[in-house]
């Protein structure tokens, strides 16, 4: 097995998947502010889809299913985003901050 | 000036030089800058009957990053003479100065004794390449002060010179 | 400018326009508050270009005044030389041969359409357009060489004397001159096909920066600008001077007060120049072009005067105390810009910026005249 | 062994090439304080995605990454960034010192046992394909077998539109 | 809804009037004077910084230094001087500097001058590196231009 | 089996960095020659025949100058925005079939892939003008993303609108469907093509920042815009990205309604063809930016919302009625 | 009109209000006013429909104010100055300052009107009319500037043509630079 040769090999994508996802989960717990964790849970969702893609290119019968699952995740996302966002500038209108600590602090 | 800290910089080497003096004199590229009546021939060098596009000069550009000279057209007054020095300042070497006007060389009618508002020139702030006197010069003589300033950049003469009849 | 300073308020911003920026004609600060892209305050702040002309007529003579009026409103130069020499022949009692009086309504309005033209390339360059700035400008040197053959200069003209002018026209000029109006009639509709009628321009002006006729008042706003907001008040027709009342022509008024009604003024301005001067051009009279009695130093009466003149831009007014000697004691300019200006703070409230930025185009703003 | 300079070997050394550019994004948009840093870091990492995407053989979904991801998904972020900025020195200073080391370890165990999932399971040969994963396969099975689901996003899309425009506004209006 | 349509068409309409009007003009020949290689004459009223006139048959200058220019000057930019040697009626004139930077062109100084002794210049196209080029030494430049 | 050709694709690339560059420099001769004399001026002209070597002049200096990073600014982002706008570009570019042979790479979904590109080139100048640190910088981006994201909508719709006539996003296969005579262009399909021609027209003369949508670079507004702040080469790529935009707006344009390299008459071979439509798309941009004065912004979304994409989706429904129903009724297959 | 302005201005002010020459002083009511009716005297014209064309100072140092002495006026009008001057010097010099408005108004007859109001040199200081007429404002602030006239009320006083931290009034007769 060459190192050349790794785009070809299932484990290698199962493992790049982990690795964002950890990073992911890593940052959601890192970051303190509300964009910041946005970002991270973005990171978690592109783990998760190039999980689907992997297993829909190497083992699914009909490698069109990952695709769309994949597709359906980015619809996902980007609704999610949205909404995200406008709590978010909803949320710093109202406390004029988007540090999670002080929007928990303000609504006791 | 401006040159001898980038020659610095770069490996000295005459045809590469000679080269880069010869790209800048034909692409000095103006700020949008009027201070006064200057401006207003300043803008009609630009436009079509007197064409400072010839030279590649037209693009005057808003901001002075993005300048190559700073065409001091107008009086500069005291309160102005800070932004001047900031808007030179900004702008990135190799940079050139020319004062358009008797208000810019030495303040024009606007001296006398006892003044209290103008800066009696432009080169009481910052170093001036070319002078170009008049009130306020025609636009003949500012296409003249971008030549003159060529031939100071790449040290010899291009074009004709037209003496006056 | 290069920091991000925000303001007390998270909502706003101050933005800084100038004292260098290509909107401002020149060196004028505009203290921005804005709310994203909305105006909520806006502050000019002026003296950039201030260049003492009021001490300077302190400290010279009457004669040696008349270059500094060319350098206030350098657009209209003539308009600001013929107040003078008209507040000072006032207070001495001069008579001006008429010939000398009709040439300085021709190249005054000349001048006027110059200054106009130079407004109309400069405001659409404000919106953007760039290649009618270029158009008017190859009118505009056509009337340049005009006013140069007879003045000598290109701008800052200083061709009024005491009782009369410099030197006298010859024939050349009177037929440029009608020439030049030939030339100007065949391409004003171009003007309009190209601009005018542009439904983008129509857009952007059209319903924005609504000056109230008692707006103007309250500001003392004068000129295209008072026009535009439906008083029917021009200085050549309300308080006659010179020749124009034997000169027939009409003072356009537009009563919408937006951009566009000023636009239109303003444009409607240049057909009513050119009538006047054709007009003054068939009645010019023969004779001398400076009055006989001019003292050599000029003294004139203690006291105070008044005198107004209708420049492009609005009223210019001056007023000059005397104390009898060969220097003015104090010497007033008002200028128009000066009060058309001071009202920008109140009307663009809550305006866009580039629909505030239309508005300060469209009042013809010449910064050293409102600094003085 | 493959040779670097064939066809398959370049192709190898740019997958190396984008899996560090996808990991080096990820890195960059966790660990940056400043906000914009961390969202080109975000872009990044799903430029990198997309070229992974790429080499499963589905171009389709690589560049639908970009223009949704990129293209719309950072640049919404940029934006609220902009809207809402708390500036780079407030929030200096304002992470404690126990969640980074905590964050890490989570962060490397969940890593490591995933991996260690993914390596380790004996995954069942590739079954015979229906079909190659075309866009004319992805559209067909959109709107027959996945019709439902293709509903069910555009729902979720709009409800996404008007949600987030009535959270906007509510803010705007109080302001 | 007809406004909306109305619009619609009278701007596109008013779009290509503007594009034909500039497309027109392309066609159209350059109005540009190409300074260095031709150039416009000056007319003969054109205020350039003052000249010294000499005499058509000495080349000696008209002047009689009365100063009446240098105090007609609003902005000091005439000095002049002059001595009466021996026996002379007339003052001769010995500087005439014209300090041009300072200069508002105003032509008050010709004006006042009674003996024609200065008259405006043809030069528009001043420019040059140097400031003081532009403090002209008026007598100098009679002698020279007189041979 | 993914990277067949990756030589050809890399010589490719390499030609689509010179293409873009010298193109580049000489559209923007050409403008400056345009504006001249529709301002019946000559332009440059003075250096090298005709001014011609006036881009070369302007290279040399703006590579000779100094780079400024003005203090408080970001520089990684600052760095990286220009490059963010370029690169994009030039993978655009890849797609792009000059003639039938002449591209680098005939993707199936090449239509899209541009287009996923051009979304990358917005966070290019969110992030320039972001990281200038400068109020009208963040102006600048702000405007220009908004207007972006607005124009994708009625473009895209036109674009689906092509999709569905062509039945691929094949570009090369697209071009080969207009093969034959003038009238087998797609901008002659049916009545509404002409029409949709216009709206995808103006759309990327609003993607590309054009006048009379140039609001990002309101001269009179914002200073120079999103790269206000940016000096010698990162004003250079900046100016590089942007018309390399330009070609491809025009060049999209060309493949989808123009017939792309397909010459009417036979003569003188594709590429040649491709390039003489694309020129001439590039000089109409031209003229429209010197004849109008600027929009607003809301003028612009105005523009967008209450005209383009109703229209847009008035021919996407009525396109689809005529492929669909149309044939139902004929009763042809 | 102008006989109702002058009655109005008449029970207005005791002191002097003179009809000048038009043709000779380019305006037509010259009013004199104390500080303390500056603002009733504005408010007059403005109800009138006058605007403010200027406002402006001028600084009697060691000198009589001039304009204000009727006999000066209705003698010289179209003549040389030599009376007036001689008139001039008889009058005891007072430090005075004095602050001139000049009104106007667009429509009806044309009439112009100046109101000035003198003030002690040493303590210059009157009320703003810019809370009546906002475009007296910046006329206020120049006239600040160049004289260190202070307006009372006044919003902003801060230098307008002069640079921000301007400490000087140019326009007085004992400037120095």
């Amino acid at each position: 097995m060459s190192i050349l040769n790794l785009s070809n090999i299932l484990e290698i994508y199962l493992a790049i998947a982990a690795l964002l996802f950890g990073i992911g989960v890593y940052g959601m717990l890192y970051q303190r502010t509300l964009i910041g964790m946005l970002i991270s849970s973005e990171l978690i969702l592109a783990g998760a889809s190039l999980n689907f893609m992997a297993f829909s290119r190497f083992l699914a019968p009909d490698p069109t299913t990952g695709q769309i699952f994949t597709l359906f995740i980015m619809g996902v996302a980007a609704a999610e985003a949205a909404i995200a966002l406008s709590i978010i500038i909803a949320v710093y209108r109202n406390y004029k901050s988007i540090d999670t600590e002080d929007v928990a602090g303000l609504q006791g | 000036m401006g040159k001898e800290s980038l020659q610095s910089a770069i490996i000295r080497f005459a045809p590469l030089d000679k080269l880069l003096d010869l790209g800048r004199a034909n692409s000095l590229w103006p700020m949008t800058f009027g201070l006064a009546c200057c401006a207003i021939e300043m803008m009609a060098t630009g436009a079509a009957r007197f064409d400072l596009a010839r030279f590649g000069a037209e693009v005057f550009r808003p901001s002075p990053r993005q300048c190559d000279v700073m065409i001091v057209a107008g009086t500069i007054s005291k309160k102005m003479a800070p932004a001047v020095q900031t808007l030179y300042d900004q702008m990135p070497e190799p940079k050139w100065v020319i004062a358009m006007g008797n208000c810019a060389i030495s303040g024009g009618p606007f001296v006398f004794e006892g003044q209290y508002g103008i800066v009696e020139g432009a080169d009481k702030l910052f170093p001036v390449d070319v002078f170009i006197p008049g009130c306020p010069p025609r636009p003949e003589a500012l296409i003249e002060g971008i030549l003159e300033l060529e031939e100071k950049v790449t040290g010899h003469r291009r074009w004709p010179r037209v003496e006056a009849v | 400018m290069n920091d991000l300073a925000r303001s007390q308020n998270q909502e706003t911003f101050v933005l800084n326009l100038g004292p260098q920026h290509p909107a401002t004609h020149g060196v004028l600060r505009v203290k921005l508050t804005m709310d994203g892209e909305y105006v909520v305050h806006a502050e000019p702040v002026l003296g950039y270009v201030h260049r003492m002309h009021e001490k300077m007529g302190e400290n010279r003579t009457w004669a040696q005044f008349m270059p500094n009026t060319a350098r206030l409103d350098y657009l209209g130069a003539l308009s600001y030389n013929h107040g003078y020499v008209k507040v000072v022949e006032q207070a001495m009692g001069i008579e001006v041969p008429e010939r000398a009086e009709y040439l300085r309504v021709i190249t005054v309005e000349l001048n006027r359409i110059a200054s106009h033209l130079l407004w109309y390339g400069a405001f659409v360059l404000d919106l953007g357009g760039f290649t009618p700035l270029l158009y008017a400008f190859d009118d505009r040197e056509h009337v340049l060489d005009l006013l140069e053959s007879v003045t000598g200069s290109r701008l800052t003209f200083c061709y009024f004397r005491f009782g009369g002018l410099y030197n006298d026209v010859d024939d050349n000029f009177v037929g440029g001159a009608r020439a030049f109006i030939k030339r100007l009639r065949r391409r004003l509709p171009d003007y309009h096909n190209l601009v005018t009628k542009n439904i983008i321009l129509i857009k952007r002006l059209k319903d924005v920066g609504v000056l109230s006729a008692e707006m103007c008042r309250k500001y003392g706003a004068t000129g295209p600008v008072l026009r535009g907001s439906g008083v029917d008040y021009d200085v050549r027709r309300n308080e006659p001077y010179s020749v124009y009342p034997e000169l027939d022509f009409e003072v356009p008024v537009y009563g919408e007060g937006d951009s566009m009604a000023r636009y239109m003024v303003r444009m409607d301005e240049i057909e009513q120049c050119m009538r006047i001067v054709e007009q003054a051009l068939d009645k010019l009279p023969e004779g001398p072009v400076v009055a006989e009695k001019v003292p050599k130093i000029l003294k004139p009466p203690p006291g105070d005067y008044y005198s107004a003149v209708e420049a492009a831009r609005g009223t210019f007014g001056i007023r000059i105390v005397s104390d009898g000697t060969n220097t003015p004691y104090r010497m007033k300019l008002r200028s128009p810009t000066f009060s058309n200006l001071s009202l920008f703070g109140e009307a663009s409230r809550g305006m866009l910026l580039p629909d505030a930025l239309a508005l300060m185009g469209s009042l013809d703003l010449v910064i050293p005249e409102i600094d003085r | 062994m493959i040779s670097l300079f064939t066809a398959e070997g370049l192709a190898g050394l740019v997958f190396l090439f984008i899996v560090a550019v996808t990991i080096g994004g990820a890195l960059i948009a966790v660990n940056s304080i400043r906000l914009p840093r961390a969202i080109t870091g975000l872009a990044i990492s799903f430029v990198g995605v997309a070229g992974l995407y790429y080499f499963l053989n589905s171009p389709f979904v690589a560049v639908m990454e970009m223009l949704i991801y990129v293209g719309a998904v950072c640049v919404t972020i940029v934006f609220a960034i902009m809207l809402a900025d708390p500036g780079d020195e407030q929030r200096v200073g304002r992470r404690s010192a126990i969640g980074a080391p905590v964050a890490f370890g989570v962060g490397a165990l969940l890593f490591w046992g995933l991996a260690l999932l993914g390596i380790n399971t004996m995954w069942p040969a590739a079954a015979a394909r229906v079909s190659d994963g075309s866009v004319k396969d992805i559209g067909h099975s959109l709107v027959t077998t996945y019709g439902m689901v293709f509903e069910l996003i555009s729902l979720v899309l709009l409800l996404a539109i008007i949600g987030s425009l009535v959270l906007a506004r509510a803010g705007r209006s109080k302001s | 809804m007809s406004g909306y349509f109305k619009e619609l068409f009278g701007g596109t309409k008013s779009l290509a009037v503007g594009l034909g009007i500039t497309i027109k003009y392309m066609v159209k020949p350059v109005v540009t004077v190409q300074y260095p290689h031709e150039t416009l004459v000056m007319t003969p009223r054109f205020r350039g910084h003052i000249e010294l006139v000499g005499n058509e048959e000495t080349g000696a200058p008209n002047c009689v230094v009365c100063g009446m220019c240098q105090k007609a000057c609003p902005s000091n930019c005439i000095s002049l001087a002059g001595e009466k040697p021996e026996g002379a009626k007339k003052k001769i004139l010995t500087s005439y500097i014209l300090d041009f930077t300072k200069c508002s062109l105003c032509g008050l100084c010709v004006e006042s001058c009674k003996f024609e002794a200065i008259a405006f210049s043809r030069d528009y196209n001043l420019a040059g590196p140097r400031k003081d080029a532009y403090v002209f030494d008026l007598k100098k430049r009679l002698e020279e231009k007189s041979g | 089996m993914i990277l067949s050709e990756p030589w050809r694709l890399l010589v490719f690339v390499a030609g689509i960095i010179a293409f873009i560059a010298l193109n580049a420099a000489y559209l923007v001769w050409l403008e400056r020659k345009v504006a001249g004399h529709i301002q019946r001026r000559i332009g440059p002209k003075e250096v090298g025949p005709f001014g011609l070597l006036q881009p070369l002049a302007d290279g040399i200096k703006l590579m000779s100058k100094q780079l400024l990073v003005p203090k408080g600014v970001d520089p990684l982002l600052f760095k990286v925005a220009p490059l963010l706008v370029l690169v994009p570009a030039v993978m655009s570019f890849v797609t792009i079939p000059f003639s039938e042979k002449l591209v680098a790479r005939n993707i199936d979904i090449g239509l899209l892939m541009i287009f996923a590109f051009a979304s990358v080139n917005v966070m290019g100048l969110l992030l320039g003008g972001w990281g200038s640190n400068n109020k009208y910088a963040v102006i600048s981006a702000a405007r220009a993303v908004s207007q972006n994201v607005a124009y994708e909508i009625p473009m895209l719709i036109t674009v689906v609108t092509m999709i569905m006539l062509t039945h691929t996003m094949n570009l090369n296969e697209i071009v080969i469907q207009q093969a034959g005579g003038v009238w087998n262009w797609h901008i002659f399909a049916n009545p509404l093509m002409p029409i949709a021609f216009l709206i995808f027209f103006i759309c990327s003369l609003a993607e590309t920042n054009r006048a009379p949508f140039d609001l990002g670079e309101a001269e009179s507004e914002l200073i120079a815009g999103f790269h206000t702040e940016y000096s010698g080469m990162g004003f250079g790529v900046f100016f590089m990205g942007e018309y390399a935009n330009i070609i491809i707006g025009c060049g999209l344009a060309t493949i989808l309604f123009l017939g792309g390299w397909q010459c009417p008459f036979g003569i003188l071979p594709g590429w040649w063809w491709f390039l003489a439509k694309v020129y001439f798309l590039i000089f109409c941009v031209m003229w429209i930016r010197w004849t109008y004065p600027r929009t607003t912004l809301w003028g612009l979304l105005n523009l967008s919302w209450k005209i383009l994409i109703p229209f847009s989706l008035l021919i996407l429904l009525l396109t689809g009625a005529m492929i669909k129903v149309w044939p139902l009724i004929t009763g042809a297959s | 009109m102008l006989d109702e302005l002058k009655n109005e201005f008449a029970s207005l002010v005791p002191v002097p209000l003179i009809e000048t020459d038009y043709r000779f002083k380019g305006y037509h009511l010259d009013v004199e006013v104390g500080p303390d009716q500056v603002v009733a005297a504005a408010e007059l014209l403005d109800r009138r429909g006058f605007f403010l064309e200027a406002i402006t100072g001028v600084d009697w140092l060691g000198k009589a104010p001039l304009s204000n002495q009727p006999e000066v006026e209705a003698g010289e009008a179209g003549e040389g100055g030599g009376a007036g001057k001689a008139e001039a010097a008889t009058a005891p010099p007072t430090d005075k300052m004095e602050v001139v408005y000049d009104y106007n108004r667009t429509v009806g007859e044309l009439c112009r009107v100046a109101v000035r109001c003198r003030l002690d040199r040493a303590n210059p200081e009157l009320p703003t009319v810019s809370r009546l007429i906002p475009g007296a404002n910046w006329h206020e602030r120049e006239t600040h500037d160049f004289f260190g006239i202070i307006f009372s009320g006044h919003p902003d006083l801060s230098p307008l043509l002069l640079p921000e931290d301007a400490d000087f009034h140019p326009l007085r007769k004992d400037f120095k630079a």
